[in-house]
C-alpha cells in the first residue's frame, strides 16, 4: 500500500538546482514553465504574423524594408512611448488617463514661453532649452499632483485622471486660444527630422525607451516592486515595499514620458496645435491591453506591450497602404483587431483570460 | 430679463459654436465676438458644443435664456442644427449662420462660402498642375462634418469628370493633424505622387511640408521633383508657402468677411431691418435658397501672383 | 488500493452513497494534482480526507463541486431528490450540497447576511428579495456563534475569522444533505471551533453526510467515522477511524515510517528556562494603544525565546503583532527592537530587524502573478543585487534554495504563488518573512493549514531560529504553536491579563483567555496592564508621547 | 478541548459598542448601518449642493424652474439612460465602451431602411416601426456578440468592446456614407417632442430607466447575482450562479438601453447623423465613477450614478450660463470635477477610497 520511495527531502523540490530527481522529474518539468512565461511575452507574434500575411496579400507596398522601417516603425513611435508610460501605470495598478493631455500641453507650454505676444504666445520670450524644462517641470508636477491624489488620499484613479485630463486639455486651449504655432525653434523640430543609422531618432528614442522601461521592470528591483504593487497592494506593503511613494513615482514618471512623447509627435508634425494627441488614450490602452498588460495591475510586460503597438501600427499602415473605402477603413480597424483578438484566443491568449 | 440689457442700453447677443476645435472655428468664433463688440452689441462670450449637436441645442436655449435678441451659429451639422434654430424661432431670436449652412429653420441669412466650389476650384488647380495625368493624393477632413464632406465631394467629382486621367488616392484626416502626417507619410513613399491636395491648410500644411521634406518631396515650382501643393483655407503658413514658392495654389476662405458680415447682419437682425435678394457691396449676391436667404462669398484661389493681397485673412496678422 | 481505473474499484451498490468519484484526473499544466483519485462516501457517512500539503484534497473538492472541471472521471452526486447521476453539480444541485472552501468565497461587496443566503435569497410573493426574511435567517445563523453583529458588515471588512464563519453559516443555511469542509477549522479559535463541531454533530445526527478536510489530526478522531488519505493525487488508503492511530496517518500520508511523531514530543516539552529575566529585551513594547482594539500593552521579550500570544477573537492579539511589524500604526505608545525605536511602517520594522508573517495569506501573503521565488525574496528585492544594480538571480536562487529547504515548501521556484496548494503558501510566506534574517519574527497563525509532517519541520525550523538566539512571536490561538512557546501572553479585551510558562495544561490556557484566574500566581496587574515577571518593563521611565509613535 | 463554561457570549468582541453585552443588540447596530448605506448612496449630495451654490453665484438663470426642468434634465437625460445601461455592466464586473456606438448605429439602421436610395438610404423602404425592430435586434445581436467574447471566451472586456466600438463606428459611417438624414418619420422624433405633464418624454423615460433599474438591482434577486457576480466571481460561481450567462444577459440589457439612449438623442436633434453620440462614453464613465460605481464591480447604486449624472449635467448648464471664455471651459469643468471629488474625499468618499 505504502512504499516507501517518498522520503520527505524528495519532496521539496528545487529544479533550478541541476538534478532534484523527484516524483515528477522536475527537469522536464522547468522547462515548459520557462518556455511558457516567453510564450506568454511574444504571445502577439501569432497575430503580427497573420496581420502581416493581410498586409502582403493587399499591397505589394506592404513587406518591404522601406515602408516598415520608414512608415511602420516611425508613425508608431509616439504612440510606443505613450504605451510604456502607461503600461507602467498599470502594471501598478493605477491608471492614467491624462497622459494624452501632456502630448499637447508640454509642448504648448515650452512654445508659448518662447514666442512673441504678436505670434499668440506670452511675449517674455524664453530661450527654447529654458521653455523646455520649465515644460518638463509642468508635467512633473502635474504626475506628483495625480500621485498625490490617487496614492496618499486613495482616490479613484481614472476619475481623477479623468478631470484631470478635461483641466489639461482646456489649460491648453486656454494658452493657445486655440490657435496653432506653426513657428518652432529648431530644437524643437529636432526630432523630427534627425537620423541616425538610417532610421529615425524617434524611432530611435522609442526603442530605447522599450529596452530601458523593459530591463529596468524585469531585473531591477524597483521594477520588480512596481510588478508587486500592482499585483497585492498589500501583500507588497506587508513585504515592507512603500507602496504609497512607489504610486507617486510611477505617475510622475508616466507624465515624464508622455511629455517627451508630445515633443516627439511636435516635431513630427513641424507645429504645436491644442489639439495633438487627442483621443491617442484609446489607442494606449487597446495597444497595452492587447499587449498583454492586465488592467487590474501587477500583470504583462513592456516587450508584449510594445509588440501591440507594433501590431496596431502594422494594421493601420495596410488599412493606408490599401484600396478599401475611406468609408470602410474604421469597419476595418476594428474588425481586423477583432479577428486578431479571437484568433489569438485560439493560439495562446488562453492562458491569461482568466478574470 | 436681467441680461438683456446690460452695459448702458446695449443688445445682448450671442454667438453658438459647434466646436472650437480647430484653428478656423477658433478664428471665426474670436472675430464675429470681435467685430460684434466693435459694433456696439453686448455680445456674450462664446459658447462651445464641442462637436455635439445636442448640446448645441441647449447651448442656444441657454443663451436665449441669458437674453441674448439674436444670435450667430457656427453649426457643426447642417441637418442636426435644425431643431436648434426651430427653438430660437419659438422664442422669436433671430438667428444667423456663418460657414456652415443649416438646412431648415427660419433663417435671417446665411453667411457662407461654398465648399463644394472650393473643392472644384482645387481640382481645377490641380489639374492644371498635373496636365491630367498621374497620381495625386488628396488629404480630406472628416466626412461627417459639412466642410469636410463637401470638399471632398466637390474635389472628386470634379476630378472624375475633368480629369479622368489622374488616379486619386483619397485619404481621411479627420480633421488631425497627426494622422495627415502618418497618411502623407506612408502614401508618399510607398507611391509616385505628383501633387497633394489638402482640404484643410491649417490643419494640415506644416505636418505634411515636414513630411515631405523628410521624403526629399519638398522642392520649389520649377524645379525637378517638386510635387504639387495644392490646398484650401489659406492660414498664414499657407500662403507664406505660397511665396516661398512650395505651395502652388491656395484656395483662401473669407473668414475675414465672416467676421465682419455677422456682426454687421446681426445689428441689422436686432434692429428689425430685413434684407433683400440682389447684389451686395462686397462683390456677392443675395440670393434665396430653400426659403432662406444666403450671402454666398466668393473665395479667392491665391497662387504666387496674388498671395500678397491684404484682403486675405491669412495675410492679416 | 491506488488503482486508478473504474474497473478496479469494486463494484459498491451505489444506492447507498452520496458521492462517487471515480479515477479522477487533474493536471494543471506539467502539476498534476489529481492522479485517479477514487472517493465514495456512503450516504450520512463522515468522512475525513487527509494528506500533505499539495496532495490534492481542495482540488478533489473543487471537482465535487463541479467548481474544478476533472480531465478524466466521473462524478456522482446524490441530488436533492434522491438522484445519483453523473457530473458536476454547480448550479442544478443547490440545495443537496454545500461547501466551505479553503479559499475565501465570500462577496466583498455585500453584506454578510446576503453573503449566506447568496445561493437563494428569499423572496417574497412578487419575486422580490425578501429582505426582511434575509437579515433574519443571517442574523439567526451568525447567532448561534455569537457573531450577530456581523449581520449588516460588508464581508470585505470582516476579519479573517468572521469571514470564516460566515462561510460556515452559508454552508449550513440550505441545510444541505451533504456538507464538504475545507480546513474549516484553520484560523478559528477554540471556541468557533467548539461551535462548528456542535454543528457538525447536529448535522450528522440529521443524516447529513459530511467530507472533512483537516490538518487537525486529533480533530478527524473527534468527528469522523472513516478516512480517506490522498497520496500525490492518488487515494492511497481509506479505513474507519477506530482502525487508525495518528502515528499510522501520518506514515500513510507521507509514505515513509514516522520519524517526525518523536520530533512533536520534544518541541512541545522544549526548555522552559529560556525566558530568563536577565537576559537584555530585544523586543520591548511599551504601552501600545489601538483605537478600539488595545489599550496599553507592554511587555518584553527577550533573545532565544519563543513567546506566545494569544486570545479570544478580537482580544487585541493579532493588532500587537501588527503594530510590532508596522503593519498598522498605534495610537499611542512604541516598539523598540534592540533599543532602536520602530516607526510605523513594514520597511522600518524590517530594517529595525523584525520579520512578519501576516493572518491573512490571501490578503496580505503573496503577490498572485508572481514566481514562488520572488515572492519569497520580495522583502529583500533591494539587496540581492549584482554590481550594475540589477536583481542578482543566482543569489537569489540560493537563497531561495535554503529557505525551500528549511520549510519543506513543494513548488517550483518559478511556479506562480497563486497555484501553490494552501500549506505551501503559507510556507512562502514563512520563508519571506525570515528572508531579511530578522532578530525578531512576528508570526501570526504560522501553521495555518499546514499539514503535520511540515508542521513539525517548521516547529524544528523555529527551534533552530530560537537556538540562534532569534526572538520569536508566535500569535496564535492554535494549541501546537502555543505549546512550542517557552511563554504565552494572554490577552482579554484589549488587555495583557496574564502569563502562562511551557508546561501549563489545557484547562489553565482555556480559562486564561476567558479572563477567568483559577489558579494564577503570576496574576496580571491590572492598574498599568503590564505583565509582571519576566515580561516586566526594565526602562519603565519611557517617557511616552504619542507624537513619536505617529 | 474546551470547557463547558466557555459560552458564546465571551466571544463575542464589539469594540466600538459600549456595551456589547448583548449580542443582537440590533437596535442600536442597525440605525447607524442604515443611515451609512443611505449615506453612501447619497453620498454626491454635499457636492450638489456646493455646485448649486456656486452656479446660483454666477448666474441669476441658474436656480430657476425652467432651467432646472428643461435644461438640466433635458439634456442629461440621453446620459442618465446611457449611464444607468454602464453602471450595470460596471457593476457586474465588466466594461462596455462599445455602447457609445449604438447611440447612433441603431438609429442609423433604422433611419437607412426607411429611406429611398435617393436620400441615401437602402431604398427598401421599410416602414419605420419594423426599421426601429431591426435596428433593436442589431443592438441584441451586438450585445450577445460582446457578451459571448467576454463571457464564454473569457476574453479582455476592455479591449473587446473597444474594437466593437471602433468596428461599430465605422458601419455607422460606411452605412450613411457621412452623410445626415434630416427626413424623419414621425415615430422617430415623437421621443424628442412629446411632452407629459409639463416635462419632456425624454425626462419621463430616463426617470422610469432609471427607477426601474435601481429597483431591479436592489430588490430583485438577479440584480443581487449581479452585484455577487461583480464582487467576486469566483465566490458567486461556487454559489451557484450561472455567471457567464449573467455576463451575456448584462451585455444584452446594456446594448438595448443604449440603442434608447440612441433613439431619445435622435428625437432631440431631429436627424440621424454618424457622430452622433461620439465621445460620450468619457462622460458615462465619468458619471458612473464620480457617482459611486467601481471599475472594479460589485459595488455602487444606480441611484447613485444618476446623481453623478445630474451633478455633471449641472456643471455643464452653469458653465453654459456663465461668461466664462470659452476657451477656459473645459479647464473650468475639469477643475470643478476634481474640486468636487476633493470636497467629496472630505465628507464621505473617503469610505469607498479603498482600493
Ligand atoms: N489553479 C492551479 N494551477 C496550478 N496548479 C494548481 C492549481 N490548483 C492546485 N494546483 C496544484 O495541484 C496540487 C494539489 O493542490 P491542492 O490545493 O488540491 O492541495 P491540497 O491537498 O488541498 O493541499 P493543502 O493541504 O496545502 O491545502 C498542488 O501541487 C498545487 O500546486
Ligand atoms: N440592503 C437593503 N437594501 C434594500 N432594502 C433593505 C436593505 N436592508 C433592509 N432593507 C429594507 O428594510 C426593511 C426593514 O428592515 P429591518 O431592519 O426593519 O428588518 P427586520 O427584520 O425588522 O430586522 P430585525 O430582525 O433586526 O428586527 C426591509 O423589509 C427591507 O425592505
Ligand atoms: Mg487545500
Ligand atoms: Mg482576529
Amino acid at each position: 500500500m505504502m512504499s516507501a520511495e517518498h522520503t520527505p527531502e524528495t519532496m521539496i523540490s528545487v529544479p533550478d538546482a541541476p538534478n532534484s530527481g523527484t516524483r515528477d522529474g522536475s527537469a522536464s518539468d522547468r522547462a515548459p514553465r520557462k518556455r511558457r512565461s516567453w510564450a506568454r511575452e511574444l504571445s502577439l507574434l501569432p497575430a503580427i504574423v497573420f496581420v502581416g500575411i493581410i498586409g502582403f496579400a493587399l499591397s505589394a507596398n506592404f513587406l518591404t524594408v522601406n515602408n516598415l522601417l520608414n512608415n511602420v516603425l516611425v508613425t508608431s513611435s509616439v504612440l510606443a512611448v505613450l504605451v510604456v508610460a502607461e503600461s507602467v501605470i498599470l502594471i501598478s495598478g493605477n491608471f492614467d488617463l491624462s497622459l494624452e493631455a501632456h502630448v499637447s500641453l508640454a509642448p504648448m507650454i515650452a512654445i508659448w514661453l518662447v514666442t512673441s505676444q504678436v505670434g499668440g504666445g506670452s511675449g517674455w520670450g524664453w530661450s527654447p532649452w529654458a521653455a523646455i524644462i520649465a515644460s518638463v517641470v509642468a508635467a512633473v508636477a502635474v504626475g506628483l499632483l495625480n500621485g498625490l491624489l490617487v496614492g496618499k488620499l486613495g482616490l479613484n484613479a481614472f476619475i481623477v485622471t479623468l478631470a484631470m485630463l478635461i483641466l489639461l486639455q482646456g489649460v491648453t486651449t486656454g494658452i493657445s486660444g486655440g490657435a496653432t504655432y506653426a513657428e518652432l525653434p529648431e530644437s524643437f523640430v529636432v526630432l523630427g527630422s534627425a537620423r541616425f543609422l538610417g532610421l529615425s531618432v524617434q524611432v530611435w528614442i522609442a526603442l530605447l525607451v522599450i529596452a530601458g522601461a523593459a530591463v529596468f521592470m524585469t531585473r531591477f528591483p524597483l521594477g520588480r516592486k512596481i510588478y508587486a504593487t500592482g499585483g497585492n497592494i498589500q501583500a507588497a506593503a506587508a513585504a515592507g515595499i512603500r507602496t504609497k511613494r512607489l504610486t507617486v513615482g510611477v505617475f510622475v514618471a508616466g507624465a515624464l514620458l508622455a511629455a517627451l512623447a508630445g515633443f516627439m509627435l511636435t516635431g513630427r508634425i513641424a507645429s504645436v496645435t491644442a489639439t495633438q494627441g487627442d483621443g491617442i488614450i484609446f489607442t494606449v490602452f487597446a495597444a497595452s491591453v492587447i499587449g498583454g498588460i492586465s488592467l487590474d495591475g501587477g500583470r504583462g510586460s513592456i516587450v508584449g506591450s510594445a509588440l501591440g503597438v507594433l501590431l496596431l501600427g502594422m494594421i493601420q499602415n495596410i488599412l493606408t497602404l490599401s484600396n478599401i473605402p475611406s468609408f470602410w477603413i474604421n469597419a476595418s480597424y476594428g474588425l481586423i483587431i477583432l479577428a486578431a483578438l479571437v484568433l489569438n484566443y485560439g493560439t495562446s491568449l488562453r492562458t491569461r483570460s482568466t478574470r | 430679463s436681467r441680461g438683456a440689457s446690460s452695459k448702458s442700453g446695449e443688445t445682448t447677443v450671442g454667438y453658438s459654436a459647434g466646436a472650437l476645435d480647430n484653428p478656423f472655428a477658433v478664428r471665426l468664433s474670436k472675430l464675429v465676438v470681435q467685430k460684434s463688440r466693435a459694433g456696439g452689441l453686448n455680445m456674450l462670450s462664446a459658447v462651445n458644443a464641442g462637436g455635439d449637436p445636442a448640446k448645441q441645442v441647449s447651448d442656444l436655449n441657454a443663451l436665449i435664456g441669458r437674453g441674448a435678441k439674436g444670435i450667430v451659429l457656427h453649426p457643426r451639422d447642417s441637418d442636426a442644427i435644425v431643431p436648434a434654430i426651430k427653438a430660437a424661432n419659438k422664442a422669436h431670436v433671430p438667428v444667423i449662420t456663418v460657414d456652415t449652412a443649416a438646412n431648415g429653420g427660419d433663417i435671417y441669412v446665411q453667411i457662407r462660402a461654398d465648399n463644394v466650389a472650393m473643392g472644384e476650384s482645387a481640382c481645377k488647380e490641380i489639374g492644371r498642375l498635373t496636365g491630367g495625368s498621374g497620381t495625386v493624393l488628396e488629404l480630406f477632413g472628416s466626412l461627417t462634418t459639412t466642410a469636410g464632406a463637401e470638399r471632398h465631394k466637390g474635389f472628386t467629382d470634379c476630378m472624375a469628370a475633368d480629369f479622368p486621367g489622374v488616379r486619386v488616392i483619397g485619404k481621411n484626416t479627420n480633421w488631425n493633424t497627426a494622422t495627415a502626417a502618418d497618411t502623407a507619410q506612408t502614401v508618399m513613399s510607398t507611391s509616385n505622387i505628383k501633387a497633394v491636395f489638402m482640404a484643410s491648410d491649417s490643419v494640415m500644411v506644416s505636418a505634411v511640408q515636414k513630411v515631405m521634406q523628410n521624403l526629399g518631396q519638398w522642392k520649389p515650382i520649377g524645379q525637378p521633383g517638386h510635387v504639387g501643393v495644392v490646398t484650401i483655407d489659406g492660414s498664414a503658413e499657407s500662403l507664406d508657402a505660397v511665396r516661398a514658392h512650395y505651395v502652388d495654389s491656395v484656395v483662401s476662405q473669407p473668414i475675414d468677411q465672416y467676421g465682419s458680415l455677422a456682426a454687421q447682419y446681426l445689428k441689422q437682425a436686432v434692429a428689425g431691418d430685413t434684407l433683400k435678394p440682389g447684389p451686395t457691396d462686397h462683390d456677392s449676391e443675395i440670393v434665396e435658397r430653400n426659403g432662406n436667404l444666403e450671402d454666398v462669398l466668393p473665395s479667392p484661389v491665391v497662387t504666387i501672383t496674388n498671395a500678397d493681397d491684404p484682403t486675405l485673412w491669412g495675410n492679416a496678422s | 488500493m491506488p488503482a486508478g481505473q473504474d474497473a478496479t474499484v469494486p463494484a459498491v451498490d451505489d444506492a447507498e452513497h452520496s458521492i462517487s468519484a471515480v479515477g479522477i484526473q487533474k493536471t494543471y499544466g506539467s502539476a498534476r494534482a489529481l492522479d485517479g483519485a477514487n472517493l465514495r462516501v456512503r450516504s450520512g457517512e463522515s468522512r475525513a480526507l487527509l494528506g500533505r500539503n499539495g496532495a490534492g484534497k481542495s482540488t478533489l473538492i473543487g471537482v465535487l463541486t463541479g467548481l474544478v472541471q476533472p480531465d478524466e472521471g466521473t462524478v456522482r452526486i446524490r441530488r436533492a431528490d434522491g438522484s445519483f447521476p453523473a457530473g458536476a453539480t454547480t448550479g442544478a444541485a443547490t440545495g443537496a450540497i454545500a461547501c466551505v472552501y479553503q479559499r475565501s468565497t465570500l462577496v466583498d461587496s455585500l453584506s454578510a447576511a446576503e453573503n449566506i443566503s447568496l445561493r437563494a435569497h428569499p423572496r417574497t410573493r412578487w419575486g422580490a428579495v425578501d429582505w426582511k426574511r434575509l437579515r433574519h435567517t443571517g442574523g439567526d445563523l451568525l447567532e448561534q456563534w455569537g457573531f450577530a453583529q456581523l449581520r449588516d458588515r460588508e464581508a470585505g471588512t470582516l476579519e479573517p475569522l468572521e469571514r470564516k464563519v460566515v462561510e460556515v453559516c452559508r454552508a449550513m443555511v440550505t441545510e444541505p444533505r451533504i456538507l464538504l469542509l475545507d480546513e474549516p477549522t484553520a484560523g478559528l479559535d477554540e471556541g468557533a471551533t467548539q461551535q462548528l463541531f456542535s454543528q457538525i454533530e447536529a448535522a450528522k445526527a440529521r443524516g447529513v453526510t459530511i467530507l472533512y478536510v483537516s490538518h487537525h489530526l486529533a480533530e478527524v478522531f473527534e468527528i469522523c467515522d472513516t478516512v480517506t488519505i490522498l497520496r500525490d493525487g492518488r487515494d492511497v488508503l481509506t479505513k474507519p477511524t477506530s482502525e487508525l492511530s495518528i502515528e499510522s496517518i501520518v506514515t500513510a500520508m507521507s509514505g515513509t515510517s514516522p520519524a517526525a511523531g518523536a520530533d512533536r514530543g520534544d518541541v512541545s516539552t522544549a526548555a522552559r528556562t529560556r525566558v530568563d529575566p536577565a537576559k537584555p529585551a530585544v523586543l520591548q513594547v511599551r504601552d501600545v494603544c489601538v483605537d478600539g482594539r488595545v489599550s496599553g500593552v507592554s511587555f518584553d521579550a527577550p533573545a532565544g525565546a519563543a513567546v506566545g500570544l494569544t486570545g479570544l477573537n478580537g482580544a487585541g492579539h493579532v493588532q500587537i503583532g501588527q503594530v510590532i511589524a508596522g503593519q498598522i500604526s498605534a495610537a499611542r505608545g512604541h516598539v523598540a527592537v534592540k533599543g532602536r525605536r520602530v516607526q510605523a511602517q513594514v520597511a522600518d520594522a524590517i530594517r529595525a530587524g523584525v520579520g512578519f508573517v501576516p493572518e491573512d495569506r490571501h490578503v496580505d501573503g503573496f503577490v498572485p502573478g508572481m514566481t514562488v521565488v520572488e515572492n519569497a525574496t520580495l522583502s529583500i528585492l533591494g539587496e540581492l543585487i549584482t554590481p550594475v544594480g540589477t536583481i542578482d538571480t543566482r543569489r537569489r536562487a540560493s537563497h531561495y534554495a535554503r529557505q525551500a529547504t528549511a520549510w519543506m515548501i513543494k513548488a517550483q521556484p518559478s511556479q506562480n504563488a497563486e497555484e501553490l496548494s494552501g500549506g505551501n503558501q503559507q510556507k512562502v510566506v514563512l520563508a519571506r518573512a525570515l528572508a531579511s534574517d530578522p532578530d525578531v519574527l512576528v508570526a501570526i497563525n504560522p501553521t495555518a493549514g499546514v499539514d503535520v509532517t511540515a508542521k513539525d519541520s517548521i516547529y524544528t525550523s523555529l527551534a533552530e531560529l530560537r537556538d540562534a538566539g532569534k526572538t520569536l512571536l508566535i500569535v496564535s490561538t492554535d494549541d501546537d504553536d502555543l505549546a512550542f512557546c517557552d511563554q504565552v501572553l494572554v490577552m482579554v479585551k484589549g488587555r495583557l491579563d496574564s502569563r502562562i510558562d511551557a508546561g501549563y495544561d489545557e484547562d489553565e490556557l482555556i480559562a486564561a483567555v476567558q479572563g477567568v484566574h483559577r489558579n494564577t500566581p503570576a496574576a496580571a496587574n491590572q492598574d498599568n496592564n503590564s505583565v509582571t515577571g519576566a515580561f516586566e518593563a526594565r526602562t519603565p521611565s519611557h517617557p511616552l508621547s504619542s507624537e513619536e509613535t505617529t
